[in-house]
């Protein structure tokens, strides 16, 4: 029997120990959230990307909501680095878990210097968003090739000291090989994945939904095709993988698990609930309790994979 | 464009807040809430009471809440929607709607029976402030403006302020608030399209007269741009202060997902501001349209 | 004004005339609809796909359903080519509407040959499946990339004089440059796109849902993704685009229209609601008479691109 | 293995058509029925009556629809159901089901109320053939199986053939379609776990003796693979027929898509048949556990 507080849920990812393999996504997380959730609940905190460049964002439209999911064009709306350094991470400081900070930049060089730029107290992990689909014409970033990923991770690894997340897109068709290029240069961890390049149309006026006429694709629908990829990446690479793409539950959370993340991010369900990343952590822990698993790394890369049998006889009643 | 996120300082009660304290308690919650009432007031709105927290319940005029909509039969409403608040009762712990039925989301709270439930999550956003000095303000609103004033009557009433309230609707029986209104002790000038008493000239003619008869220390206003774009000038004209309730398209509702920004004129400089968090309720003089 | 009689829901798609733009996509058709919804109605008929191979298809479960989604993994059961002849395509002989016929082969090689062995009276259109994602190993495929898509599509167009439609994966991140590849090598349409490889595993057994483990992820959920490589793949080029991908509503078919496609397939839509294409059909004709659009043609690529303006303005009441 | 899927031959009504003659008419209807009656008629089965149309109606005994179910909350069951026909009535235009509440999808059927709707799709696939020889019949049903034999009772007397039905459940109280079978003058004879008479061993027991009697020119049954087996026995040790009516997952229920296959023994060989097209329902012998 295992009791509540035997249950261990903290997990090592990419250099650093978090007390559960629960964090929020990217640019779905603020300080306003601090609100509704006690932050000192979650796995780590996770700020929105930041640039060198000021940047004022997409023109609106920003979102559409599509069955299950939303499509948004926020674009990376950025008032520089000393802001950045002066305003958002002192707000992070009082709280006990890890900040996680997501850069990106339009040269592998930029990317380098804005992460030893924010190698600063206060800042436990740089995660390089390479998969941004907003930011390079037509979708195409640095994670759409094993090749231009790699670059941007060396250079990236050599500029800081910090755990070093690279953040992949699942617009690409060779994510598992871009994963490994990633691994092979250095990174500490690959989260899998951004969002889907997407479009929707007003059949009013026949203009695109969003400003930016196309947008990431959010939400439950992706689901699967991320869950997917992290399975792929699982078996490409030896790092570990933090799971991200239409997590609303504690089920969800462990099927990424098993598929083979070590933890796990939360975007587009704290639009729903806010409360969801608490809910979750919850949740994880009462299946680990029903389940008898002592600690959450067992769920990682648990599925189980054995030679197809006669499946059909499930399909029938129980036998009289 | 220059950017400023930073939270506006009419009304310091929802601003962001120093390193928690211990034990947590949160300020916003998304909740379970019980259907007391959504009963049709007029051919467009539905009134919506729901039982709920205490935290929920201590909603103040000009925030909102964010309600997660029932799906209607072949749609399936993704975000949740942004509703003022029309009435709070903290003691009874119940707050209040007013909602027209436009879209998908609308739609699914139509469908929405007495007992039933709905999950709502607030209270949001920075609403209006009443200064104590005031003794008459304005209030002129349409649309879904009409709800959004609605709970400063009782509000005024309790500062000992006197309100009067332009109510603009297409028709009158289109008008809501009005009982509200009377009941708190405002003064109700409705005026209409039909009546052909809604244009922006003959809502100046009023103003004026007011501000002639030092019945409008405040302007407070929502759900229409021409009625706006009057109240900004005689606010200059006067130099009168000012507070408009904003509507944008939203997501998240706290602040974190950006969709929500619109341009604002602060000094001279254009800057960029979270609907959701920042407002919904801003200066008036440096909103634009 | 336009009479009900006067629109022209006819298409002109990659060597053939349609009577209006609406078929189902490969393997979700079959000649048990028949007794649903008369065929003589719909644009074309597309078979399941057929090897040259006889293949039992896989093992169960081989589909599993997701919110606004199912991942299927049927694999491609065929009794052969002989058993095609003559079986499955006089079934179709009777119907008005061009019998579309889709293959898929190992090699390039076994593509030409199938094609040409299949150029046969009572076949209009051959539409290769160079997609399938579960055909090859982790769901790589001809249409992964723009040089083996190319390869493939250069011999089949030299083994029939039939109209030759090219089906694309979406799981590339490449799709219009593959699109531009299959033109430059003579197909006459392409198809965007087939399923996304997608996986789902069971909570209480840790083992996949599928029996195949991973299968193709179709329905509403997938259609935002999609549009936008049919717009991507419109851009690029000049070839006619047939639309598939979560489509159920003359709504669905129509956003796709204006992305960029001449025609749409329909395949889950038809599992859940099984007259969906003649719905579609019905609601297509209707949008134009309401529109007054006179020929469907003119929804062809109708997407309206424009400079962002203050689109701010549009939340607000209509001023007084 | 080779593959076979032409359709089996028992009974040609639903067997595919010629080229369609003009004016096309379907034979199979997607339709919103209403709903008449959605009871519980004991702790596990509900029972389901929807009045429709005239061909969803003419649904004959073994065949099945595919139920589009309502969304409980917080689940999304997306592909249809497959559901045995219970009953139909030409006349009244009335079919009716017997369902248990397992997942999502049949959650989501139990939350109909009388006087809504449901999308129902059908009648689907191959029934049960009754040979006019025939003068008296064994069904044997446990689980849903005891749906799907139930409305061979009326069809059985109408075709002059007497039934003997063996129902098969966990307690007493869980057996249904006793009345239907007893309202047609069948003999029924219940089995249980709980009473210990359900074993396969009592079954053979309960078998011989009818056979014995001349009671048994065929069998029929659904729903347990362990009494599949005992009358596979049987029938190969007294030449009798039989006719089982199969369960697979479903996606389409039309054929169309090839999820729902399992495997047949015909003849020695193994083939692959589709269940809602060829069958549900299959030849005893050739069906494989
Ligand atoms: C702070 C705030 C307070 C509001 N208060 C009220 C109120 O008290 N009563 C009332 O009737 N309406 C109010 N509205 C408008 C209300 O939110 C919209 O009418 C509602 O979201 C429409 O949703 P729908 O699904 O019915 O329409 P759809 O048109 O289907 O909605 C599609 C999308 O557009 C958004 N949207 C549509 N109209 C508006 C709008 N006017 N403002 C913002 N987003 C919109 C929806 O939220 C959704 O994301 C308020 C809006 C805001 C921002
Ligand atoms: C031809 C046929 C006739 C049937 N008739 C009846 C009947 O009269 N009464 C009755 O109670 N049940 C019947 N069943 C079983 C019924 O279809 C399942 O209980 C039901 O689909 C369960 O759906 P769910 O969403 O509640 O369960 P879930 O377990 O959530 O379903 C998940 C998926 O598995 C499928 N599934 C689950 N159980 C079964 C099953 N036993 N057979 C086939 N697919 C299944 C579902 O359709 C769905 O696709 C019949 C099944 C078939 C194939
Ligand atoms: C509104 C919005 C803004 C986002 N901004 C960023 C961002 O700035 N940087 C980033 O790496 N990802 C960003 N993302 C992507 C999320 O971090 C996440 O990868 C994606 O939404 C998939 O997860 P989900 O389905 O849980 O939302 C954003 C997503 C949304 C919905
Ligand atoms: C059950 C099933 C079987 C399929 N079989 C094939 C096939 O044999 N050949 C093929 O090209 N596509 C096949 N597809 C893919 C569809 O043709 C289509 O490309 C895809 O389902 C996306 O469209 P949808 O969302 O409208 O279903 C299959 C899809 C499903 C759901
Ligand atoms: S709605 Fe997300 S920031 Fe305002
Ligand atoms: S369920 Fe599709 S073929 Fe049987």
């Amino acid at each position: 029997m295992i009791g509540p507080f035997s249950i261990d849920l903290s997990v090592e990812v990419g250099g650093i120990k978090l007390r559960n393999p629960v964090m929020p996504a990217s640019g779905t997380f603020a300080e306003g959230l601090e609100k509704v959730i006690d932050f000192n609940r979650l796995g780590a905190l996770v700020t929105k990307t930041v640039t060198r460049e000021l940047r004022a964002g997409n023109p609106l439209p920003r979102v559409v909501e599509r069955p299950g999911s939303l499509i948004n064009a926020i674009g990376i709306p950025s008032k520089g680095v000393p802001h950045f350094i002066e305003k958002i991470i002192p707000q992070y400081a009082a709280y006990d878990p890890p900040l996680v900070v997501s850069i990106s930049a339009p040269t592998a060089e930029g990317f380098a210097s804005l992460a030893a730029e924010l190698t600063l107290p206060g800042v436990s992990v740089i995660e390089a968003n390479i998969s941004c689909p907003n930011i390079e014409e037509d979708g195409k970033a640095f994670a759409m090739r094993a090749e231009s990923a790699e670059k941007v991770t060396r250079q990236l690894r050599s500029a800081t000291k910090l755990p070093l997340w690279v953040k992949l897109t699942p617009n690409t068709g060779e994510i598992a090989e871009v994963a490994r290029a990633v691994e092979g240069a250095g990174a500490d961890a690959v989260v899998v994945a951004n969002t889907f390049l997407s479009m929707a149309i007003d059949l009013k006026t026949f203009k695109p939904c969003l400003g930016n006429i196309m947008g990431g694709l959010s939400g439950p629908a992706i689901k699967p095709i991320v869950v997917r990829q992290v399975f792929q990446c699982a078996k490409s690479v030896k790092i570990p993988i933090i799971g991200c793409g239409g997590i609303s539950s504690a089920e969800d959370a462990i099927e990424y698990m098993l598929a083979g993340a070590s933890a796990v991010q939360v975007g587009t369900a704290t639009f729903l609930q806010p409360a969801a990343m608490v809910s979750i952590i919850d949740g994880i822990e009462m299946f680990c309790l029903q389940r008898e698993i002592s600690s959450v790394t067992e769920l990682v890369h648990g599925v189980v994979i054995e030679e197809a049998d006669d499946q059909d006889l499930a399909w029938l009643s129980p036998p009289t | 464009m220059s950017l400023d996120h930073s939270s506006v300082t009419m009304q310091p009660a929802a601003a962001p807040s120093a390193p928690p304290p211990v034990p947590w308690k949160p300020s916003i919650v998304a909740e379970v809430a019980k259907v007391v009432a959504n009963t049709a007031v007029n051919a467009e709105y539905r009134h919506l009471v729901v039982d709920c927290s205490e935290i929920a319940a201590s909603a103040r005029p000009g925030q909102f809440f964010q309600l997660l909509c029932p799906h209607p039969v072949g749609e399936q409403p993704f975000l949740r929607r942004p509703m003022s608040l029309y009435g709070a009762d903290r003691t009874r712990r119940r707050v209040e709607f007013l909602y027209k039925v436009t879209g998908a989301g609308t739609r699914g709270l139509d469908t929405i029976e007495k007992g039933g439930t709905l999950d709502i999550m607030g209270p949001l956003g920075q609403g209006f402030t009443l200064d104590s000095k005031w003794r008459h303000v304005v209030a002129i609103g349409r649309g879904a403006g009409l709800a959004t004033l609605a709970p400063l009557a009782k509000a005024a009433k309790a500062n000992g302020t006197k309100v009067t309230a332009i109510l603009s609707a297409r028709r009158p029986e289109l008008l809501v608030s009005v009982d509200i209104f009377k009941r708190h002790g405002a003064d109700v000038v409705p005026v209409t399209d039909s009546e052909q008493t809604s244009g922006p000239g003959n809502v100046e003619r009023i103003l004026r007269g007011l501000i002639a008869e030092g019945r409008c220390d405040a302007f407070f206003t929502c759900g229409s741009i021409r009625l706006m774009r009057v109240q900004q000038r005689l606010a200059i004209e006067f130099g009168l202060p000012g507070q408009v309730a904003m509507e944008q398209q939203m997501a998240c509702g706290i602040g974190l997902c950006y969709c929500c920004v619109r341009d604002f004129n602060v000094a001279g400089e254009i800057v960029n501001r979270r609907v959701c968090w920042d407002g919904p309720v801003f200066d008036l003089l440096e909103a634009l349209p």
